[in-house]
């Protein structure tokens, strides 16, 4: 299941979700990201940041990566759900959750899934930093960990 | 041809989206971000770094060398920084 | 923070305890294992299962592979709640969240921390299976995902 | 020397735990073991295959060679199978 929203999202509710109704589940792994503060800890202010997204595309490409984990691993039901908009610290930006009978399936897959998501899905961060709004740089690190998927 | 575009590659070019008529003899992804940069100072400033931008046709990621054609929906950006 | 208990716990609250207060949290990973049905479909019946443990030396244990998961990565808070006593199909068995700053120190610990409690964490399942209830044999795959930690 | 029992160690034994004086030559766990055979056939049957006997002693994993004395508090169980 995906979802693109600017709302909030209830993790325990989300999660409880995958297995509901499904006795076979024995395993639900989940990835929740959230918004650091970047701004130094001496400046007193808070650090909050704008995503933008490609509406359609967000959504036809995170569809792909979740159908590309079920391909690869027996899951019974997974969820993304991406924020957009303006967001501050500590607010959860992305859940991916992923249920299966194996522990193992469940853990990798959420594992493959944040990875994808942060190279494949069109998001950008624009972070409001002391020194004013930055688009923030992708990490060559975050390829890397794409990358070792393919092997 | 519907063109977007998204994060600094929007601020540069002013403007977030655009429909323009693409001249003929632009046939591919390459051949078009060449003719853009013909358009004016800020599209040249916008696409003078070509590692960094990213290229999508009607939403899949493609190369330079892509074909392009009337009608398509081309998105411009920069390497994606969600998650 | 280790906590071992009858009682369910709200796996939303949690994990966000995990980044409560706490704006340099990037990430929480999560998983959350189930109690799964090993009756035959067509039986008709639900197979429960009880817990069985050891008070004193599961806590302990469990505060060791804790610490030893905070000496690995670094992690900003964890937690480990691991139920006893009977449950059903269905049912919440245990937890573990773990918060980081970065998103490969979650993931990875939280993996660490399922894996290793399977195997060091005192407790028995006893299954109630259609032909009578039966002690869970340990399986050897877990004992090979504990072993490959040690690299 | 407190000694637990778990799971179908428990069950076979036929107690959760005891108090038990333990005799002077027992100095190691495989010595203890090998006098717990000797209590009774519950015991015998309980330790037979003792590849399956997981021994703890003050709440620490421990080896067969691992030094046993009175008042520590020494558990049998089955692997564990929890998560």
């Amino acid at each position: 299941m995906i979802r693109v929203q600017r709302e909030d999202f209830d993790v325990g509710t989300e999660l409880a979700k995958l297995a509901a109704g499904n006795h076979q589940v024995g395993g639900i792994a989940s990835f929740v990201g959230l918004v650091r503060d970047i701004a130094p800890k001496d400046s007193g202010a808070e650090s909050a940041m704008t995503l933008e997204h490609y509406p359609g595309m967000t959504e036809k490409r995170l569809a792909e990566i979740e159908a590309e984990a079920h391909r690869r691993w027996p899951l019974a039901a997974t969820v993304i759900i991406h924020r957009y908009g303006r967001l501050e610290p500590g607010d959860r930006i992305v859940l991916v959750g992923t249920a299966s009978s194996h522990r193992e399936a469940a853990l990798e897959s959420c594992a493959f899934l944040i990875d994808w998501l942060k190279t494949e899905a069109p998001f950008w961060k624009l972070e409001e930093g002391p020194e004013g709004a930055k688009w923030v740089e992708a990490r060559s690190s975050d390829d890397a960990r794409k990358e070792a998927w393919k092997k | 041809m519907k063109l977007l575009y998204f994060a600094w590659l929007r601020q540069k070019i002013g403007k977030a989206e655009e429909t323009l008529d693409v001249p003929p003899h632009v046939k591919e992804v390459g051949q078009l971000l060449d003719w853009l940069e013909s358009l004016g100072p800020n599209y040249a400033t916008a696409l003078k770094e070509r590692r960094a931008v990213k290229v999508a046709v009607n939403q899949d990621y493609v190369g330079l060398t892509h074909p392009v054609k009337s009608g398509d929906e081309v998105a411009l950006f920069p390497p994606v920084t969600g998650g």
